[in-house]
């Protein structure tokens, strides 16, 4: 295809980039690469609810900190290891998230547009009320021996536990994308996703459509926070940051494309990699995340726009 | 005198040529037919005119003045209006607010100038009630609303894309009617896009049709409907 | 007659603004100008919402007149209206050069952009240390008007009133026929005439031109600036809570909407020290699912049931 | 089959029909009437898309009140809406699998089905990969027909099929109702009601949200006021 | 009555603890007779850690409340905003938190109604510096040459950098990194970590929050990363921190734990009385640091007595100053608080922070010496 074919300088671009890096500092790949995988995983379930629902849901970092709170509580409670309990979370998650999608999302999806987009911002400050009010505000962490497992290639040793992320996230890809090609419901979702009326005329149940493709977000939402515990420290507002992150990666993937997001992550992952190892430039990495969206955005604009 | 001329205008979708090397002309009080298959081109031809795509490849020339690559706002400002196929009036203006708009903008009256404009416009057009929102107007409404729309360009050159389509024959003869006597009374240059034969045959001074983007036949009607092209391509058997 | 009217609810809020501080104490007239302060950023970016556009970028443009100002005034000697002014210039240049930037883009396309763009300014002031003082921002040797809080009520309410009127203006003049042939219909609005990039432009630049007003005057009535709290996310989320809240697309609406959740959120955080939030974003979840036209929606209903 | 019995309905405090009443068996339904006359209310009414506010719709003895619009879908019925409704982003060819895919009785039969409608417009088989949404205004009617024709319905209802598309195609697509109404009830509004006339057995004729007239379609074409309101004679 | 008006980040635990830990203390000096006579009154506004919200709250404590005293504050960016509202009312103020050096430039020299309990950034710094030289002389074997301080790029990461800097550049092979705290959305350290172990360090220091305790060990751990000193310096700890085996040995700064209950009867009281009233351990420093401040209060008032008001009821500024100057209040956090002008203000009361270091789940105090429990444990072993 034509498409492939336009392709070719990137990729000959991106293999020399990472020889580059690759020869400057090897380790960079690998944090870049994990970074990548964390943020991906993060953002997939979120692409699913603003490619389908249309909708910006502003409380995505909360959903992601009540799961990982919930992973935390049945692996205290149950004394479970935090990706055993993401069973039981996956289903506690399947419940919130139809819950929510039912008592609330439901609703506002019928007023004017961007009204989800508030509700879910209230949602958000709600839901991280209510951790507060049950577990306090004061950091917790699980200890986890396995997530220092490390590895050494010649003089130089890095921890190896967050390339689960990655794996994570190419199976959330490879999933996500299975569900909407191959599935009756995932195609029922593209189609409701481009027209709901349209959809409704051709025998889909449009309602049950949305819950279901909600739900799904919110329990893969639920799966990324099990692993997310693992790693990472637990307080209330752990989540917010994760919320527009998500949401920068799915603009610049473009709206509704999954494997594009795993793509975005990668670049994104690897440029703050790179900028971190510079010393004390790590305050700049930001700025080119941020870049680098703003230049993706407005390059496939332009493209775009000469048809 | 031409009003509008293009030559060898040409515009490709990727792989697909909708329209290919159309050199035509339009004259001021000139009732132009366009027909053609589904597909043909038409609306893509409009769309180059009113400037919503750019050319592929040749010009357009309108009052003498190339326009090929003028933005569609500045070709509005210069008297060229059109309606669309599929019309979607601005939901949250009522009635004459969408009338005004054109004088705003393209004829760049005051507030107070546009909606007395505006007003008079609709009047003479028939239309009535004029603080209604859109949601609660029939379709005929919706139809003379649109070219309202477009006549408050105060156009020169309007082109008319099936906006006969869907109305019954009482309301299909008042609005030959009605474009006659508009492109009669302003000295317009009006381009007729309609499957409805009938309406070509009554409205039309001359037709061109169109097939898979080319020119395959121009004339008056009466002609054009006897092309052996036009009824094995378009008419079928029905002409 | 019926014009009359109309102007007698404003005219007198407006009187009753002005002569508040004459009535209320320093407390009620502090909590009074943060919401003027929210007030006029929700109305901001409601008149750029008229046109359809999501602007995610209120804290930057704000964060940008805040910081203009106050390094004006610190090391350039500005005086205070001078520096106030100079910000919001600023703020609203940088908007008109970006412009040609993110207003080709559409939906969430522009708001991401909006978004990152304010991330942008914040992560220079914030690094750019020898500049901007780093993170721990800068501090004025005094504040405006040596700190009288009827003259900062007053500026503030000034402030909320010039963003009042140029929010009427876009309202009541041919803006208001371009925003929304540019929200509602973009194809047909060029074909009628109306620049889409030039209105869009237009209204960019004075927005933000607004914002960094809003921003600046704000930096002289508080005495020093934070990049982590002049371009605080809250300066995007709540006035765009409040704007819709209210009911979009109008002045009212932001008005109402930054009147309810200001006076809630004050008013719950004395009520309930601890937990006031979580009844704050029950509040914003009810209003939405039981008006999902906001506020203003109950007014309006009523007035399309008579016109009905 | 459909049987509508004083139906009532509106849209927020309009009330567009007035005690409609319509009865279709196994047969060829024409409904005619000016713009606004309410057709289209009618039909969403009958699919579930507005709700009535009185008055009973049955579809072979049940009733469809309280009904979704998928289900009406899945009963058998099939709309050929006036707005079309097509997922633009899609492939016609996708756009027509999923006329099928939802309907329990149709998607068996959905390949030999594609190949039926392809033959009817050779266009759609030529553009099978294209976007729906870039097709041109007749050929998107021809592919919310189409797609119709695909979930092998037992009732067919069509809201102006024929505006848009090209002469020799309406001459086809009526010629096709007509082999249709055979095996499959139609309903359907025309303003092209001379063409329609050939398609239908009998037709109603709809006014202000009250239908005033109803004969056979040969009666019609000889009924002095259809002759001069709708055949423009 | 006498009021006293407080404003804390309530949903921030050092907030929430630090006004909880006040209220104590107003209710332990009400049961024991109040003071002068007359019961405390403690009214607590959330400050939301927001510059205008901290402004309102004094207002309304001032005007709407009619306060006497003024206490509180954690956040320095809450503090720049309360300053000039302070100014304008010229109340006695008690505060606990706000350790930039810019409020101090803000209150100017004037400000002889501010009473700064919490130490300057810059005094944070020397505190540490004398800290790490007397550990040195008095154990020979801990040898520190090479120091490293990895910081979390915000306000707080980036001052303690500037301050140590100046500080430590001197006498020490020093260099740092920045990096993003998970607090604010980071918590990836290797890039840092890599800088940090190039350097061979033999103090490795980092500032940031406690959300990054224990992803940092961990990330240490994984890459072989073991510094003869780690060296923590968030404002709080994760709950059970001590509880992980990465904590055993990781030395941090702070200015109280409850392992001081044993060396402090004033702790030991505090603790009990904070436990037994909220159900929960005092977690930050912020608890006995805010109790602190009630008492110093109200030994001053019980010391200038009914001077203290004048005959329409308002405080006399003047006598309560003086009887605050002359303060020697042991306190809860160990040392005994007295008031001497710092830099630029006149009355700052605790200089030092304190090294401690977790030793079987407790952080045990090394320095100062005249309050340490335990002696130190160096080095810090290798990973398992
Ligand atoms: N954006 C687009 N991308 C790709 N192809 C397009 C696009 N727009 C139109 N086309 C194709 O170009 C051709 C011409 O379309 P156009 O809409 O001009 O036809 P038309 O003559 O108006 O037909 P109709 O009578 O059905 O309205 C069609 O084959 C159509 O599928
Ligand atoms: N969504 C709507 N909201 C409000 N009024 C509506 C709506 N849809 C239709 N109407 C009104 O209901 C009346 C009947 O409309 P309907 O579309 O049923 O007519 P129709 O007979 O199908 O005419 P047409 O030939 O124009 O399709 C019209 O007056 C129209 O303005
Ligand atoms: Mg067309
Ligand atoms: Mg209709």
């Amino acid at each position: 295809m034509a498409h492939s074919k336009k392709a070719i300088p990137w990729i000959i671009a991106g293999a020399v980039g990472v020889i580059g890096i690759f020869l400057w500092k090897p380790t960079v790949l690998v944090y870049g690469v994990q970074r990548a995988g964390l943020y991906a995983s993060i953002a997939l379930p979120m692409s699913l609810t603003s490619g389908i629902l249309h909708i910006v849901n502003l409380a995505h970092g909360e959903l992601l900190m009540v799961s990982a709170y919930i992973t935390y509580t049945l692996a205290l409670l149950l004394g479970l290891d935090p990706l055993l309990a993401l069973i039981p979370t996956m289903l506690v998650m399947a419940i919130v998230g139809f819950i929510l999608y039912e008592l609330t999302i439901r609703k506002a999806l019928k007023g004017p547009e961007l009204n989800q987009l508030i509700l879910t911002f209230g949602i958000g400050i709600a839901l991280s009320q209510i951790i507060t009010l049950i577990y306090t505000n004061q950091t917790r962490k699980l200890h986890l021996d396995y997530v220092s497992a490390s590895m050494t290639i010649g003089e130089t040793s890095f921890g190896i536990w967050d390339f689960t992320f990655v794996a994570l996230s190419i199976l959330m890809t490879i999933g996500i994308r299975m569900f909407l090609s191959r599935t009756k419901l995932g195609k029922a979702a593209v189609a409701v996703g481009q027209n709901p009326k349209g959809a409704s005329i051709v025998g889909i149940d449009v309602q049950k459509t949305y819950a279901m493709v909600f739900t799904i977000s919110v329990v893969l939402v639920g799966i990324a926070g099990s692993f997310f515990l693992t790693r990472q420290s637990l307080f209330p507002s752990v989540g917010s940051p994760f919320t527009m992150k998500s949401f920068s990666l799915i603009a610049m993937a473009g709206v509704g494309s999954i494997s594009g997001v795993l793509y975005c992550s990668l670049a994104l992952g690897i440029a703050e990699a790179i900028i971190n190892g510079i010393p004390h430039m790590s305050g700049w990495s930001d700025i080119v995340f941020f870049l680098i969206i703003i230049i993706t955005i407005a390059v496939r604009a332009k493209k775009t726009r000469k048809i | 005198m031409a009003k509008l001329t293009t030559k060898n205008l040409t515009k490709h979708f990727g792989g697909l040529v909708a329209v290919q090397n159309v050199s035509f002309s339009i004259s001021s009080g000139e009732i132009l037919g366009i027909i053609g298959p589904n597909g043909a081109g038409k609306t893509t031809f409009i769309n180059l005119i009113s400037g919503i795509y750019m050319p592929s490849s040749g010009t357009i020339e309108f009052e003498g003045v190339d326009i090929s690559l003028m933005p569609a706002c500045e070709r509005a400002k210069i008297g060229i209006a059109r309606t669309y196929q599929l019309i979607h009036p601005m939901e949250d203006l009522n009635l004459i607010e969408n009338i005004m708009v054109g004088f705003l903008f393209a004829g760049n009256k005051s507030m107070k100038e546009a909606r007395r404009l505006a007003t008079e416009l609709c009047e003479s057009m028939g239309l009535r009630d004029l603080d209604r929102e859109v949601s609660q107007l029939t379709m005929l409404e919706v139809k003379k609303m649109e070219i309202a729309h477009a006549m408050a360009n105060t156009p020169k050159l309007l082109f008319l894309d099936e906006i006969m389509a869907g109305l019954n024959s009482d309301e299909t003869k008042e609005m030959i009617a009605l474009v006659k006597r508009l492109a009669k009374e302003r000295d317009l240059a009006v381009g007729v896009v309609e499957h409805v034969m009938g309406v070509i045959r009554e409205l039309t001074d001359r037709v061109i049709v169109l097939e898979s983007g080319e020119i395959i036949a121009e004339g008056p009607y009466e002609t054009v409907s006897k092309d052996k092209r036009v009824i094995e391509a378009y008419l079928g058997g029905t002409a | 007659m019926k014009r009359a009217t109309s102007y007698i609810l404003p005219v007198a809020l407006v009187a009753l603004g002005v002569l508040f501080p004459l009535f209320f104490g320093p407390y009620p007239q502090t909590v009074a100008r943060t919401i003027f302060k929210y007030m006029a950023l929700a109305l901001t970016w409601d008149m750029l919402f008229r046109s359809g556009q999501v602007s995610f970028g209120i804290a930057g443009f704000f964060g940008l007149g805040t910081y203009a100002a106050a390094l004006l005034a610190l090391k350039a000697g500005f005086s205070y209206p001078l520096a106030i002014l100079a910000g919001a210039l600023i703020s609203g240049i940088f908007a008109y050069i970006l412009g040609f930037l993110v207003l080709r883009l559409r939906g969430t396309y522009f708001s991401i952009t909006t978004l990152a763009l304010a991330e942008i300014f914040r992560v220079i002031l914030r690094n750019w240390t020898s500049f901007s003082g780093g993170p721990e921002g800068i501090v004025l040797p005094q504040i405006i008007f040596n700190g009288d809080s009827r003259c900062l009520y007053w500026i503030g309410l000034a402030v909320l009133l010039v963003v009042v009127v140029v929010s009427q203006y876009f309202e009541k003049s041919k803006l208001h026929f371009s925003l929304i042939s540019i929200r509602d219909n973009e194809v047909s609005a060029q074909t009628s005439g109306v620049n889409i990039f030039r209105t869009l432009l237009v209204v960019f630049t004075v927005t933000s031109f607004l914002q960094g007003l809003i921003g600046a005057v704000d930096v002289v009535s508080v005495g020093y600036a934070m990049p982590d709290s002049a371009f605080d996310s809250n300066y995007t989320l709540l006035p765009l809570a409040m704007a819709l809240l209210g009911g979009q697309h109008s002045t009212w609406g932001p008005i109402i909407g930054s009147v309810l959740l200001g006076v809630a959120s004050e008013y719950l955080k004395l009520k309930i020290p601890y937990g006031h939030l979580l009844v704050y974003g029950v509040i914003i979840i009810l209003v939405i699912l039981f008006m999902p036209e906001g506020l203003i929606g109950l007014f309006r209903k009523k007035k399309g049931a008579k016109r009905g | 089959m459909l049987k509508i019995d004083n139906l009532v309905c509106g849209y927020g405090r309009m009330q567009v029909l007035e005690n409609v009443s319509l009865e279709i068996g196994a047969e060829s339904v024409g409904l005619f009437g000016p713009n606004g006359a309410g057709k289209s209310t009618l039909i969403s009414a009958t699919m579930g898309m507005i709700k009535p506010w009185k008055g009973s719709i049955e579809f072979n003895g049940e009733s469809l009140l309280g009904k979704e619009t998928y289900q009406m879908a899945r009963l058998g019925i099939a709309l050929v809406p006036q707005e079309r409704e097509l997922f633009p982003g899609m492939s016609v060819e996708d756009n027509l699998m999923l006329g099928a895919a939802y309907i329990p009785h149709a998607q068996a039969k959905s390949e030999q089905q594609i190949e039926k409608v392809f033959t009817l417009f050779p266009i759609l088989k030529e553009r099978r990969k294209q976007y729906a949404g870039t097709m041109s205004g007749g050929q998107q009617r021809m592919v919310a027909i189409a797609r119709a024709l695909m979930s092998d319905p037992k009732l067919l209802i069509l809201d102006e099929p024929s505006l848009g598309l090209q002469p020799s195609i309406v001459a086809e697509v009526f010629d096709v109702l007509k082999e249709l109404k055979k095996t499959v009830s139609i309903l359907v509004t025309e303003q092209n009601v001379r063409e329609s006339l050939k398609a239908i057995d009998r037709g109603c004729v709809l006014e202000n949200g009250k239908i005033v007239l109803e004969d056979s379609a040969d009666g019609l074409k000889t009924n002095p006021y259809v002759l001069k309101s709708y055949l423009g004679l | 009555t006498i009021k006293i008006g407080g404003t804390w980040p309530l949903a921030d635990v050092t907030g929430e603890q630090g006004s909880k830990a006040a209220q104590l203390a107003v209710e332990e000096i009400n049961k024991a007779g109040g003071v002068l006579g007359r019961k405390l009154e403690l009214i607590v506004i959330d400050d939301e850690l927001k510059a205008d919200k901290g402004v309102a709250a004094i207002e309304k404590l001032v005007t709407v409340d009619k306060v006497d005293f003024l206490m509180g504050g954690m956040g320095s960016g809450v503090a720049l905003g309360q300053v000039p509202t302070m100014k304008k009312y010229q109340k006695i103020v008690i505060s606990t938190g706000a350790a930039s050096y810019k409020v101090e430039e803000a209150l100017g020299k004037d400000a002889d109604w501010y009473f700064h309990l919490h130490p300057w950034d810059y005094e944070q710094g020397a505190s540490y510096l004398q800290g790490w030289n007397d550990i040195r002389k008095k154990y020979p074997a801990v040898k520190i040459d090479r120091m490293f301080l990895a910081y979390e790029e915000g306000a707080f990461g980036k001052a303690s950098y500037d301050s140590s800097k100046v500080m430590f550049g001197k006498d020490y092979n020093f260099d740092g990194a920045s990096f993003k705290s998970a607090a604010l959305g980071g918590g990836d350290y290797s890039a840092m970590i890599e800088a940090a172990k190039a350097f061979k360090p033999d103090i490795f220091i980092w500032a940031g929050y406690d959300a990054d305790a224990l992803p940092m060990l961990e990330a240490a751990k994984a890459m072989k990363f073991n510094p003869p000193l780690f060296v923590g310096a968030p404002p709080g700890w994760p709950k059970d921190f001590g509880k992980s085996p990465l904590a055993d040995n990781v030395m941090l700064y702070g200015m109280w734990a409850p392992s001081i209950n044993d060396v402090n009867p004033v702790s030991l009281k505090f603790y009990n009385g904070f436990v037994a009233k909220y159900k929960a351990e005092p977690a930050t420093y912020f608890a006995p640091l805010s109790y602190s401040a009630v008492y110093v209060l109200a030994n001053a008032l019980q010391k200038a007595g009914k001077a203290a008001f004048k005959a329409d009821g308002s405080v006399d500024n003047a006598v309560v100053i003086k009887a605050l100057e002359e303060t020697k209040y042991l306190s809860a956090l160990g040392e005994t608080i007295t008031f001497s002008p710092s830099n630029i203000i006149k009355h700052q009361g605790i200089r030092n922070q304190k090294i401690l270091q977790w030793q079987n789940g407790r952080q045990e105090v090394i320095w100062p010496f005249e309050v340490q429990t335990k002696t130190p444990v160096y080095p810090f072993p290798a990973w398992k």
